[in-house]
């Protein structure tokens, strides 16, 4: 059973289609890279698959899910890591780290090794995240998604904003995601990354996907950094 | 659809206005030469025939408001949408005119024009105002789904006053000045009694002519983005052929 | 059901708590409408004792305004509302869960500003239970048309400006039947104070019951 | 100078008109406060004749409140004030700018006020001269207020409930001088309006000149 | 004269030494790259740098203006991008555009040569700015700076969020202001691009900065793959 099934899936943001019409299928323990330049429909793809938006018309069908219908199931068990961090500023890393926990039924113990996986150190446990830096923030972001273990990763330039080491954490948990069967959607500019971790590409370009090569090979290819675009 | 995109009248409305115009004339003949001055009100007590019509025009635009509401929460029917929107538009404009004539009534019978301790005012102005905050919310503007959703919401909330406002004579009978149905006690005159279902009437076949005139509009607006949506949709794919090669350049 | 509405009044009233924006923005700000009123009707002893109940509950109204702007905000700002539609939370806990932290909220300041009307406007307290049940009541009537409309503004563009006007006239009943059981309570009216309170009651769950029914819609609808 | 002026208010305006906030939120927002004080005063008429010019003037303050957190709001999402800054335009001209632009929306109300009190208020006007250089002058007082504290709360956590808390026991002596000059203009009380008139005026220029001063270094610090 | 001079700099946020003691001179024309860990202190020193900040102790002379007194003066010369785009989101791009060059005495034609510089398509030009994408907006931003034609350019992560095409664009961006004499400070944690674009290397960790290699090699590099646009 594919993960993601979309058919022709239109979406609108007020009147813009900013999915123009998107066919794709994912299958379990994918990790599909989505590249394409700005305004192309990724991030909007990604708020798609993860229930935040409905569809205009076509069809969709995430983790065996109709979007159409029953939204509230597939967001309990996607992760999803956007542009923006949702997190609240006024609470402290572990205490928005452990509102969500609770919230999605997990044991408060995960806390501690979500954030330790994303090297947030021990000194900012206790600061309100309002005062983080950039980076310091998204690690947050990114230990929340973690912590959930989902069934489907959804990943809006997970690298943006993070050092090196950080950049390598986030390599690790998508290689760790896609081992434990998980499937993930990485929409990214940073291709030069990217593609060693991704078993696909798939290009969006105004709102639908124009180009989608399964990449096996990419795997072990070496990170040229050029090739596409440019 | 193509004559009806011109304007939004067609053979029934056309219809239906003149029935309104002969109608308010025939309502101010009655009203004013047909039927009898009251004893205590004398020449005041003819408001009723504005007044009457339009509080139950209030009703029947409310309840048109609340089915729409619901419908589009249930079954997310644009159609819907539109005639909760319009009925609440023009029940606006019903509340406004009791609110008026009400107050203007008031003015010679109650010698105030206005009692904060009336319930049935006060409901009145309540429910006014609510629908001024309907509007204003519509017009915020911002995601159309979104904005359906919320204005249901409220217009349902609105609604709930329909019957407060009907039934507040009864459970606050010491605290208006409203008497009480006039319509069912039997003691009023004939002619009168006539004249005010004419009024009805009238404001009933305005209410039906307003409606469609205001639910074309909404509606033609509705196709209007539909077609705007094809060639946004046309434009937005456009961008995946040209620019697959290049970026966004230019 | 009940985990998760204590978790959402947990995280609402500690983030309330670190801020301390009740206590050190809000009650003050009633104090000052109040004693606003007391300026605006300038001296006039009379007016004021006829006219305390009806602006106790009218300074309770833009209290809670501000404690529903408030509480919208939190869930705003940097796309937090996602948070709670991601973790899957039952809306209508998530409905009571912040109704409850702004329940709270708004009684704490209530007894406040019960200790200001009895000392600037010179009241005094007749029946003891009826105040503290009128208060009980309508606090939570308010709070559940608070959260029902801090919600359905949140997506607006102007929701500073949008939710006053939606939320006073809904909360209109509110204020005359508050007022009016205030009025026997505090002994300056001879009306059957706990007759108003019956109304406020029925008022009160009607409009929970909305609340809990809209929410999960409004909440899709960023 | 007064190009910078200028093309401040001109922005807001411009993010007020792209938005309709005043035209379809804070005006019905003050006729909802105007009949609130009626339900508040429930069915006491003579109270409510007496009290008319302080009732207004308290909507208008309520108001104030609204335009102020709007026009603060514009500035603080997303770091936009950074942008005035490093803009370089001076704070003096930002501090006029801002308030004229709220000036403008707060005049556009009263005048809708007048309306709605000469109305349910059942008030009649004996002075139009004096009831207009009241508006002007009050409104002005108001905006240089308004927009001062509202630079003063901008970096501030939880601006939504500091704001009110600030501006109004500040503009108490606007509501208090401009009642007086109402009651005059509408003829509820035998004051000397015109010298009411004269210490708001000078309430006013202090305002504006500690704002024009004080601007640049609340804008500073962020 | 150098262009920043900072001698034992310590900016506080709230109590926190975000910035410890930093020593830094830069003259003109020099690209100075900002490098180091998530929540070293990058931001800050830019902000500090735009005189968005007052120093705690130690001296600070930009642009031959003190910090400790006229930083007004500072911040009508230097053009800052930050995390945020500090852009209006009700008003259009151009609008936005607009107000900053009127604000800052600049003819209003070079708006539409900024956002073309930027490549913002025409489309967008009354877009309002609430509506774009991650990447669009930062694009603005960018044109927002590139505007001002700034004597010292402080870009906080400008590759961020941007596509392949955008990407050229900032590193042409950089290249075109120091090559008019302009001095450009960048934090940033894409080295691969960065490092071709910098005269100079200066690693910032724990709010002091611990090393500062001037790189003479990579000024007379080619900026590699460069052009602008692909
Ligand atoms: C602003 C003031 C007023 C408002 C808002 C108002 C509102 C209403 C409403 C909503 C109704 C419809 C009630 C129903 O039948 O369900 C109504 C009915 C009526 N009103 Fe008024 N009214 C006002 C002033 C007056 C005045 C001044 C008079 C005359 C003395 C008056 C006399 C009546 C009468 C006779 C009816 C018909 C009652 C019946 O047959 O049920 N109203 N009014
Ligand atoms: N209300 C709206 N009106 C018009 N256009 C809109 C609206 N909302 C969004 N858009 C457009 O829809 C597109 C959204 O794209 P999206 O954010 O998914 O892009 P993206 O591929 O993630 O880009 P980036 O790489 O910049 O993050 C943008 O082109 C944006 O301009
Ligand atoms: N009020 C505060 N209390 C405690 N620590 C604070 C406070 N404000 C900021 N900080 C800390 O100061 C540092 C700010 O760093 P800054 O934002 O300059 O980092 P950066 O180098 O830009 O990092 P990034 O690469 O993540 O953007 C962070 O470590 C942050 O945690
Ligand atoms: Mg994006
Ligand atoms: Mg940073």
């Amino acid at each position: 059973m594919s993960i993601v099934a979309l058919r022709d899936a239109v979406v609108l943001l007020g009147r813009f289609p900013a999915l123009s019409g998107v066919d794709l299928e994912v299958d379990a323990a994918e990790v599909v890279l989505l590249q394409g330049p700005n305004g192309a429909g990724k991030s909007t793809l990604l708020r798609f698959c993860a229930g935040l938006l409905r569809p205009h018309s076509g069809s969709a069908v995430v983790l065996g899910h109709d979007l159409r219908e029953s939204r509230p199931a597939v967001r309990r068990s996607v992760g999803l890591l956007g542009h923006d961090t949702a997190l609240y500023d006024d609470l402290t890393v572990t205490e928005n780290l452990q509102f969500l926990a609770r919230a999605s039924r997990i044991e408060i113990e995960a806390v501690g090794s979500a954030l330790n996986r994303l090297g947030v150190s021990a000194r900012l446990h206790d600061v309100v995240v309002g005062q983080l830096s950039a980076g310091q923030r998204r690690r947050v972001a990114l230990a929340g998604v973690a912590l959930r273990r989902p069934e489907l990763w959804l990943l809006d330039e997970p690298h943006a904003g993070l050092d090196q080491g950080g950049r390598d954490l986030v390599d690790g948990l998508v290689a760790d995601a896609a081992a434990d069967g998980a499937t993930v959607l990485v929409a990214s500019h940073e291709l030069d990354r990217t593609l060693e971790l991704a078993t696909r590409r798939v290009t969006v370009v105004g709102g639908t996907i124009t180009t989608d090569v399964v990449d096996a090979a990419s795997v072990t290819d070496p990170p040229v950094q050029s090739k596409q675009e440019s | 659809m193509s004559a009806d995109a011109v304007n939004t009248g067609s053979r029934t409305t056309r219809l239906l206005g003149a029935a309104v115009l002969i109608g308010v004339l025939a309502l101010i003949l009655l009203g004013f030469f047909g039927a009898p001055e009251d004893d205590e009100q004398r020449d005041a007590v003819r408001m009723i025939f504005v007044h009457l019509p339009s509080a139950f025009g209030i009703y029947a635009a409310m309840a048109t408001t609340a089915v729409g509401s619901v419908m589009w929460l249930w079954k997310r029917s644009r159609w819907w949408d539109i005639v909760a929107h319009s009925s609440a538009e023009i029940g606006v404009i019903f509340c406004g005119l009791t609110l008026f004539t009400g107050s203007v009534w008031g003015r010679p019978t109650w010698n105030t024009y206005w009692d904060w301790g009336d319930v049935r005012l006060v409901t009145t102005l309540i429910l006014f105002l609510m629908l001024v905050g309907y509007l204003a919310l519509r017009s915020a503007g911002g995601d159309e789904n979104a904005m359906a959703t919320r204005a249901a919401v409220v217009g349902l909330l609105a609604a709930v006053n329909v019957p407060i406002i009907n039934r507040s004579v009864e459970w606050w009978s010491n605290r208006t000045l409203h008497q009480k149905s006039s319509l069912t006690d039997g003691n009023l005159e004939d002619l009168t009694l006539f004249t005010l279902f004419v009024g009805i009437v009238v404001w009933a076949l305005f209410f039906v002519w307003a409606m469609i005139h205001r639910f074309r509009i909404g509606w033609l607006e509705h196709q209007l983005r539909d077609i705007d949506l094809e060639t946004a949709l046309i434009q937005r794919r456009a961008e995946a052929a040209t620019e697959s090669s290049g970026e966004e350049s230019r | 059901m009940f985990a998760d509405i204590w978790l959402v009044t947990n995280k609402d009233l500690r983030i309330e708590w670190r801020s301390r924006v009740t206590l050190s923005q809000v009650a003050p700000f009633a104090l000052t409408v109040l004693v606003l009123f007391g300026f605006a009707l300038d001296a006039n002893p009379e007016v004021l004792t006829a006219a305390t109940s009806g602006l106790f509950w009218l300074t309770v109204l833009f209290v809670a305004v501000v404690a529903v702007q408030r509480s919208t905000a939190i869930e705003t700002a940097d796309g937090a509302r996602r948070a709670l539609l991601l973790a899957g939370i039952e809306p209508s806990s998530v409905f009571v869960g912040k109704a409850l932290a702004i329940a709270v909220q708004i009684l704490g300041v209530e007894v406040l500003m019960v200790g200001g009307v009895l000392l600037f406007y010179d009241a005094t307290v007749e029946s003891l239970p009826l105040l503290l049940a009128t208060c009980a009541v309508a606090t939570l009537a308010i709070a559940a048309s608070g959260t029902l409309l801090g919600a359905l503004v949140a997506g607006v563009r102007a929701r500073e400006t949008v939710l006053p006007i939606l939320l006073l006239p809904l909360l209109a009943p509110v204020l005359i039947a508050a007022s009016r059981a205030f009025d026997d309570a505090l002994g300056v009216l001879a009306v059957d104070g706990w007759a108003w309170l019956g109304l406020l009651a029925g008022f009160g769950i009607v409009n929970a019951l909305l609340g809990m029914l809209a929410y999960g819609p409004l909440l899709e609808e960023t």
